[in-house]
């Protein structure tokens, strides 16, 4: 009985093969598969993105969906935890045969699976991290967000010593993630003369306490400070950096980006910077094209969506886009075909607009830097920017 | 129930005490061989997750199961093993190099643990092991030049004779293969002076130091055959995941490790298999099942870790000793079938007393 | 000068946070030879439950903090109860695994309950206070003072009150125990009650510093580390192994950041090669 | 008919893990009594006086003690019924002082001087614990723990003592000095006692009724003198040796082996 | 030279001198018996003895041996095994492993021969296991021989202990209260054991006991030990008859 699965199996390779139907899609069904932290100390982003997501899908379906495929998502919870990624991996790619995943969580999760899927493949769309490591070398099978955490400091660390700082420090996660960080102050600094970076502390995500590493920071007299932070890190290390007296500029990136952070109570993180791949968009000041997702999420979830939110939104949407484009003989070759046509996609929330092409899978270059200025976050400008 | 005659000193030495013993373990190994004949690539990757973990489970059984040496840090040699494996093939050596060297840098690993912890005990061990693993993750997040510190490093697949192991059912072979000699040498030393030695150690230190055992000798080599045994594993896990980055093998995987054996039953080789099975097969189990649930149950984020909890919880709140108790309960149940007792295994009350008196 | 005091008054505070901890490790450990790994769980959990009452409920500040601890203080006992109890004299194993599951089941469940986004609560006692160029978060200060307050009244009672010298006894010899006709499963479900009571109280006073999350609970590592320093079943050690964790952690991060993240380790580990029972030692030679 | 006994057991059943360590056991014992229970090694003694006192629990049977059926109870319920147990191997409090031993005996009671009058009294019997009064108890001798744990149950007032080996690895002075307290016990306070010993000499010497258990049923019961007659109970539990040379005897053994 | 010579050993534990200068010698093939009421150091000398514990000064001589110039794990070696007054036996082990463990001294395999079970090994484990078997017909303990020690009574555990120090083949044996916990058919049965164990295995044997029957029995001397002191060492009877060891330990009742 499972010989002949196996083979039957193997028919269908030939199949796919001729073009006729690749694995997880049928006539009126896309198989998608998510591998993201819904508990562990990601689940915030985790969460979030997959919530919007699902808001996103659910609307294109009960429109009848694309091209008369419903989109469904099989959601696995990797806790932040690689061999757990692995394995739910695993799941989605042998048990679940999906045809694509996407919004994968965690830089490490997604290096570490890129491989397997491939051979298999399986495109990888829209990770939900802007590492790096994850974007580059591009692949075929791989479509990304857009400015990665790397261009993002190096953009933001290159204005600021522009504009008259003179020493940086650095405060990373010990993570893939704080070592982009650290490592694109490095090679930022090193480009203009007259600069150093004086210190750099790391800490564990668990890590609470930052008075000590502040103290050292205030010690060293750095007038930049950037945070290879998240969320909590992001909101109590600049709390005692200002508490302490610190005047320097902190900055921060699309980790530590999220309109909470913002709007955190007793207005104690005025005046932090951060540089992401988009603007942060309010619910109440949202354009039209947002107000249903906003609307939808609120009743679901009691609350307006976070950045997490947005991107995971954006990130279904641009999966729409693309299987619109890819037209109703769905197969792998036509949905990169049909992503990689997407071109001046109007973001949803009226930020940036989105394009890719064969030779672009990288999404925009855009960074903005933003402020946060009476519990807002608040666009000081953007450009198109790319390290070499 | 079945009733040996023995003739012969030497048949208390037999791995297998009787024929069904060598019948039903034969046929275990040939079922297993032949699994990814049956088996689609995904339960043989689960298979294999499975296989590498019982591996490990295997190493810290032998300290902490048959030594009594609490150990909440084997994750750190996990690592160890898994880095030494990945840089080794990465400088273009076979696994026949990377593998014994991933054992014996684990192997180094222990004894640098083992000397100052074979004085330890207790919870004060138990710490000492959790500590070690947080500092040796540490380590290796500033050793970028050799592990790619935290922005991790790619694993090649293991390669024998020149010839790549890449699809699943080889690395699963492979691992299968290595892990019968792993448990065969555990065995040995179980059968011989050595493994009496150990278990000596765990039941009375005194009395095993008044009858000439160095329990500090006896403690160092169980943690070094400890260490080399899950470092191979951590070799194993390396391919299973292909990227390490030093938080993968944080103090959760030390837990995970000791949750498996005590699960399985502390203190057999049976246990470390079982507790590896039962923790897999309730890691998969969940996973599809919650597919299969409502999206409004089963989609609830954190209902995969809540279920896993409250299972684990009612098993050692029913059977603190383990599933293998319970296995040799129905076991005796079968086999004394009309006039078992069900009363017999019947948990008396009770007390404790403190442990400060050492 | 001053950077020094700086660090040395954060210390101090950071370190009466992992003493509290710490001290409900020690108590549980002390009545039932157990070790709670879900005790900085509970301490999560007692912060949530906090923000639930005074922010989400919107009771007033001051009725909020005891309605947590008498909350805490039934569910610490409901635990034991319905739970742990079971496993009372069990392997140790046993119990290690038992209370790490718990801690497993307490972190998803907050997760589903509080969901992932940090919460704060609003605390009357925020804001800061400097004194001669050093700067002091206020609720650091009480931080020092409840500690200072708690550790006296638990001393006391452990020291003279027939409870207190029931629950040394208890956790001596259970049988005897049970023999002398001390209550004993009441004693211990309030050993439970009081140790959640006391974390839960440490994850208040935290609650302002570092923001309220499931993870929350991977803080009672350092609390453990702490409690393992003063030799694990010691009150007094316990508060000192978490002053010591606590005044390392600051003063490392800003002159020795790249062992940061290890120095309290290694201090513990340096501990137990000298003395491998911590400072304050709990095991005696057993008569042969 | 003399009044119902005060402790009366019936055909009680325990289990100690897969062993059935008591098969049906039944017996009384009157108040102001003492009652001996002797058996050899792994008869099941201990196990009976933990089945009755709560510890164990029993499959089967019924415990009744001061017309209260108490089968089951948790120990500390038993205890407060006015139930004192004196366990064997010393189970005292290791880290509390001599005095806090003895006053968590007296834990369930209220009246500070009766208490303190009755620390008098445990002193007046064992002076050796007065001197050590502020001393750990892990600190003592083994006799003194075993008087120490003797105290502790006298501080309890209760109705009947049980005693566990009180014997057991003593010099043969602090044996009969026991024993003197035993005895002395009974008849100046008339405290009941249910008396469980390897040394069925000193027992048989103090008790006023006898049971005989092996391999966990009562083989003989009856008044001291009845025991103190019975051949087999001379020569199996009184060492009387009888006129068999040692070869003989070793040549029995061998005859029963396997 | 005495077989084993003891001379002011003394120790001390909190500032209480446990053991007071006490000096004693052992011959060959004697049975010599220490008694004394409970905490008079019985206990605490033969912990000396297996280094358990660091004397505060004196010397111990096992035949020609200084063993204060080795560690705990070195006494069996010698020939010395010992057994204890609250039993250590290994509780979550067969009866057959722990005797096997007793012949731990006597095995010289390595441990990687060990590891792969190689044929010299399974050779050696024979031979052990042989050597065992001689022991449990000896003890008469062929009943148990796998059962695990954690459901056997009391009396059994007793004798179990007793095996385990003769599978070391020892010289000199020391029974730390041989006798407690036994009934007196059982303890008059250990009374002809220690009999044949110094006849036919030719073995020393120090024993601490509370059974003045079996000291009458078995001993060739007697040493009484009150308050950590020598009180008096002689034959049995002239041991239970000194005034000292009346008083101290025996009392008027006989």
């Amino acid at each position: 009985m499972k010989k002949l699965n196996k083979i039957t199996a193997g028919l269908a390779c030939l199949a796919l093969s001729a073009g006729v139907m690749a694995q997880g899609v049928t006539d009126d069904e896309v198989l998608l598969g998510t591998s993201t932290a819904l508990s562990g100390p990601a689940a915030l982003w985790g969460v979030a993105a997959s919530q919007a997501a699902q808001i996103r899908f659910d609307m294109v379906n009960e429109n009848g969906g694309v091209h008369g495929r419903q989109i469904r998502v099989v959601l696995e919870d990797h806790q932040y935890q690689v061999p757990i990624h692995v394995k739910a991996m695993n799941k989605l790619l042998n048990l679940d045969k999906v045809f694509a995943t996407f919004n994968v969580l965690g830089t490490p999760m997604n290096l570490a699976t890129a491989e397997t899927q491939f051979a298999k493949n399986v495109p990888m769309l829209l990770p939900m991290t802007t590492a790096h490591s994850v974007q580059d070398p591009e692949h075929d099978l791989k479509l990304t967000f857009g400015s990665s955490y790397y261009n993002q400091i190096r953009f933001a660390v290159g204005h600021f010593l522009a504009t008259g700082r003179t020493s940086a420090c650095v405060m990373y996660q010990d993570s893939a993630y704080g070592a982009e960080v650290l490592q694109a102050v490095t090679d930022e600094v090193a480009e203009h003369s007259g600069v150093s970076l004086v210190s750099s502390v790391s800490h564990k995500p668990t890590d609470t306490e930052f008075v000590g590493a502040m103290v050292g920071f205030k010690g060293a007299g750095c007038d930049l400070i950037v945070f290879g932070t998240i969320i909590r890190d992001t909101i109590t290390g600049y709390a005692t950096a200002r508490q302490l007296g610190i005047t320097a500029d902190v900055v921060v990136t699309q980790a530590g980006f999220d309109t909470m952070v913002a709007g955190w109570p007793g207005g104690i993180t005025e005046g932090l910077y951060a540089a992401s791949v988009g603007e942060a968009v309010y619910c109440d000041s949202a354009p039209a094209s947002a107000q249903a997702f906003c609307d939808t999420y609120k009743a679901k979830y009691g609350s307006d969506p976070g950045v997490s939110g947005q991107l995971g939104y954006t990130a279904a949407d641009l999966v729409v886009a693309g299987l619109e484009n890819a037209g109703a003989d769905l197969t792998v070759e036509s949905l990169m075909d049909g992503l990689e046509a997407i071109s001046d996609h109007q973001d949803t929330f009226g930020r940036i607009s989105w394009s890719y092409g064969a030779d672009d899978h990288k999404g925009t270059q855009v960074v903005v830097l933003s402020q946060v200025q009476d519990g807002k976050w608040v666009s000081l400008g953007q450009a198109n920017y790319s390290a070499k | 129930m079945r009733i040996l005659f023995k003739t012969n000193y030497k048949q208390d030495l037999n791995l297998a005490k009787h024929s069904g013993h060598r019948f039903w373990y034969g046929l275990l190994i040939l079922v297993l061989l032949a699994a990814p004949l049956i088996l689609d690539g995904y339960y043989i990757g689960e298979a294999t997750r499975v296989l590498i973990f019982a591996m490990a489970g295997l190493g810290l059984m032998v300290v902490t199961g048959f030594t009594g040496q609490v150990s909440l840090g084997h994750a750190a040699f996990l690592l160890i093993g898994a880095y030494t494996n990945a840089w080794f093939l990465a400088q273009g050596f076979s696994s026949f190099i990377a593998l014994p060297m991933a054992a014996l840098l684990s192997m180094i690993g222990g004894l640098l643990v083992a000397i100052p912890a074979a004085r330890m005990s207790g919870i004060y061990l138990a710490i000492a092991t959790l500590v070690f693993a947080i500092i040796v993750e540490d380590v290796a997040g500033h050793l970028s030049s050799i592990t790619g510190g935290n922005r991790g490093m790619m694993v090649d697949v293991p390669m024998l004779f020149g010839y790549q192991i890449w699809q699943s059912w080889e690395l699963y072979l492979f691992v299968l293969i290595i892990l019968v000699a792993a448990t065969l040498i555990v065995l040995n030393i179980l059968r011989s002076p050595l493994g009496r030695a150990m278990i000596a150690v765990r039941d009375s230190e005194v009395s095993s130091q008044a009858l000439g055992v160095n329990p500090m000798k006896i403690k160092v080599f169980a943690f070094t055959v400890s260490a080399a045994i899950t470092g191979l594993a951590g070799a194993f896990l390396a391919h299973y995941m292909l990227f390490l980055t030093p938080q993968i093998f944080g103090i959760l995987l030390s837990i995970q490790l000791l949750l498996m054996i005590v699960l399985g039953g502390l203190g057999t080789v049976h246990g470390v298999f079982f507790g590896a099975v039962l923790i897999g097969v309730l890691e998969t189990g969940i996973s599809i099942a919650k597919d299969a649930l409502p999206s409004s149950i089963g989609g609830l984020p954190g209902i995969e870790p809540l279920v896993f909890g409250v299972i684990l919880v009612s098993v050692i709140a029913f059977e603190p000793t383990g599933i293998y108790s319970r296995w040799v309960k129905i076991r005796s149940y079968m086999e004394f079938f009309p006039i078992y007792r069900r009363k017999s295994f019947k948990r008396q009350r009770v007390y404790l007393k403190t442990e400060r008196l050492k | 000068m001053n950077e020094f005091l700086q660090l040395l008054i954060v210390g101090i505070s950071q370190g009466c946070i992992y003493g509290l901890m710490a001290l409900g490790f020690v108590m549980i450990y002390k009545a039932t030879e157990m070790v709670n790994f879900a005790q900085g769980d509970m301490m999560m959990l007692g912060s949530f439950v906090a923000w639930t009452l005074i922010m989400d409920l919107g009771m007033p500040f001051w009725l909020g903090v005891p309605a947590t601890l008498i909350v805490m203080a039934l569910f610490g006992a409901l635990v034991d109860i319905l739970i742990v109890r079971r496993v009372i004299g069990q392997p140790q194993f046993a119990v290690i695994i038992l209370t790490l599951g718990l801690g497993i089941i307490f972190r998803a469940a907050a997760g589903m309950i509080w969901g992932h986004v940090p919460l704060t609560i609003d605390s009357p006692i925020s804001g800061f206070s400097s004194f001669y160029g050093i700067v002091i978060g206020n609720e650091r200060l009480v931080i020092i003072a409840v500690t200072a307050l708690l550790i006296t009244i638990l001393w006391t009672y452990f020291r003279y009150s027939k409870w207190g010298v029931a629950m040394k006894a208890t956790s001596q010899n259970q049988l005897a125990a049970y023999y002398s006709g001390i209550p004993v499963r009441v004693i211990i479900s309030a050993v439970w009650a009081v140790a959640a009571a006391i974390s839960a109280l440490a994850g208040i006073l935290l609650a302002p510093i570092t923001l309220i999350e499931p993870m929350n609970g991977l803080l009672g590592i350092k609390a453990f580390a702490a409690a393992v320093i003063g030799g694990f079943g010691s009150m007094p050690g316990a508060i000192l192994g978490g002053l010591i964790v606590g005044i390392i952690e600051p003063f490392a991060a800003a002159y020795i950041p790249a062992v940061k993240g290890s120095m309290v380790y290694i201090v513990m580990l340096i501990v137990l090669a000298l003395r491998p029972q911590g400072l304050f030692a709990q095991i005696h030679k057993k008569k042969l | 008919m003399s009044k119902s006994p005060l402790l009366q057991v019936r055909n009680i059943e325990t289990f100690y893990g897969p062993v059935m360590a008591i098969r049906g056991i039944s017996l009384d014992v009157h108040k102001g009594k003492i009652v001996s229970i002797l058996g050899g090694n792994g008869a099941g003694k201990t196990t009976i006086l933990k089945t009755i006192c709560g510890a164990l629990e029993p499959q089967k049977g019924t415990v009744v003690f001061s017309g209260q059926d108490i089968t089951a109870w948790q120990p500390d319920k038993a205890a407060r019924q006015g139930m004192g147990h004196v366990p064997e191997g010393r189970e005292v409090f290791p880290f509390l002082s001599v005095k806090e031993n003895l006053e968590m005996g007296a834990y369930n009671r209220k009246g500070k001087n009766e208490i303190d009058d009755d620390l008098e009294m445990v002193f007046h019997y064992f002076p050796d614990l007065k001197n050590k009064i502020n001393l750990q108890a892990v600190l003592l001798s083994g006799g003194q723990q075993q008087m120490l744990a003797m105290g502790r149950a006298l501080m309890m007032r209760p109705e009947i003592l049980l005693l566990d080996e009180p014997s057991l690895g003593l010099s043969p002075l602090l044996v009969s000095e026991i024993f003197d307290i035993i005895y002395r016990l009974n008849s100046e306070q008339g405290v009941t006692m249910l008396l469980v010993e390897q040394n069925a000499h000193m027992a048989l010497k103090v008790s006023h009724t006898g049971y005989v258990i092996e391999t966990g049923r009562v083989v003989f019961d009856g008044d001291r003198d009845a025991l103190l007659n019975n051949p087999d109970i001379q020569e199996f539990y009184l060492g009387k040796k009888q006129a068999i040379g040692r070869e003989k005897r070793r040549w029995k053994q061998r005859k029963t082996w396997r | 030279m005495s077989f084993l010579e003891i001379k002011n050993l003394s120790i001390s534990f909190g500032g209480v001198k446990a053991v007071d200068d006490v000096s004693f010698s052992i011959e060959e093939g004697s049975v010599y018996a220490i008694i004394g009421p409970n905490g008079a150091g019985k206990s605490t000398i033969f912990n000396l003895l297996s280094r358990f514990y660091e004397p505060l000064s004196g010397q111990l001589n096992f035949s020609g041996n200084e063993l204060l110039e080795l560690g705990a794990k070195d006494i069996a070696r010698l020939g010395i095994a010992r057994t204890f007054q609250n039993l250590e036996l290994f509780e979550h082990a067969s009866v057959l492993q722990n005797l096997l463990v007793g012949r731990h001294v006597h095995n010289n395999q390595s441990w990687w021969r060990q590891m792969l079970f190689t044929r010299s090994v399974v050779e050696a484990e024979l031979e052990h296991r042989r050597k065992v078997e001689e022991v449990i017909d000896f003890l008469e303990l062929a009943h148990y021989r796998n059962q695990m020690i954690s459901g056997l009574p009391y009396g059994v555990r007793k004798k179990i202990e007793l095996a385990r120090a003769l599978c070391i083949e020892p010289k000199l044996l020391l029974l730390d209260e041989p006798s407690s916990g036994l009934n007196p058919e059982e303890t008059e049965e250990m009374g002809f054991w220690i009999e044949d164990i110094r006849r036919d295995l030719n073995i020393t044997v120090v024993l601490i006991e509370h059974d003045m029957s079996l000291v009458a029995e078995v001993s060739d001397r007697v040493l009484a030990i009150v308050n950590g002191r020598v009180a008096t060492e002689g034959s049995h009877a002239f041991v239970q008859s000194h005034p000292d060891v009346v008083s101290a330990y025996l009392g008027d009742v006989k």
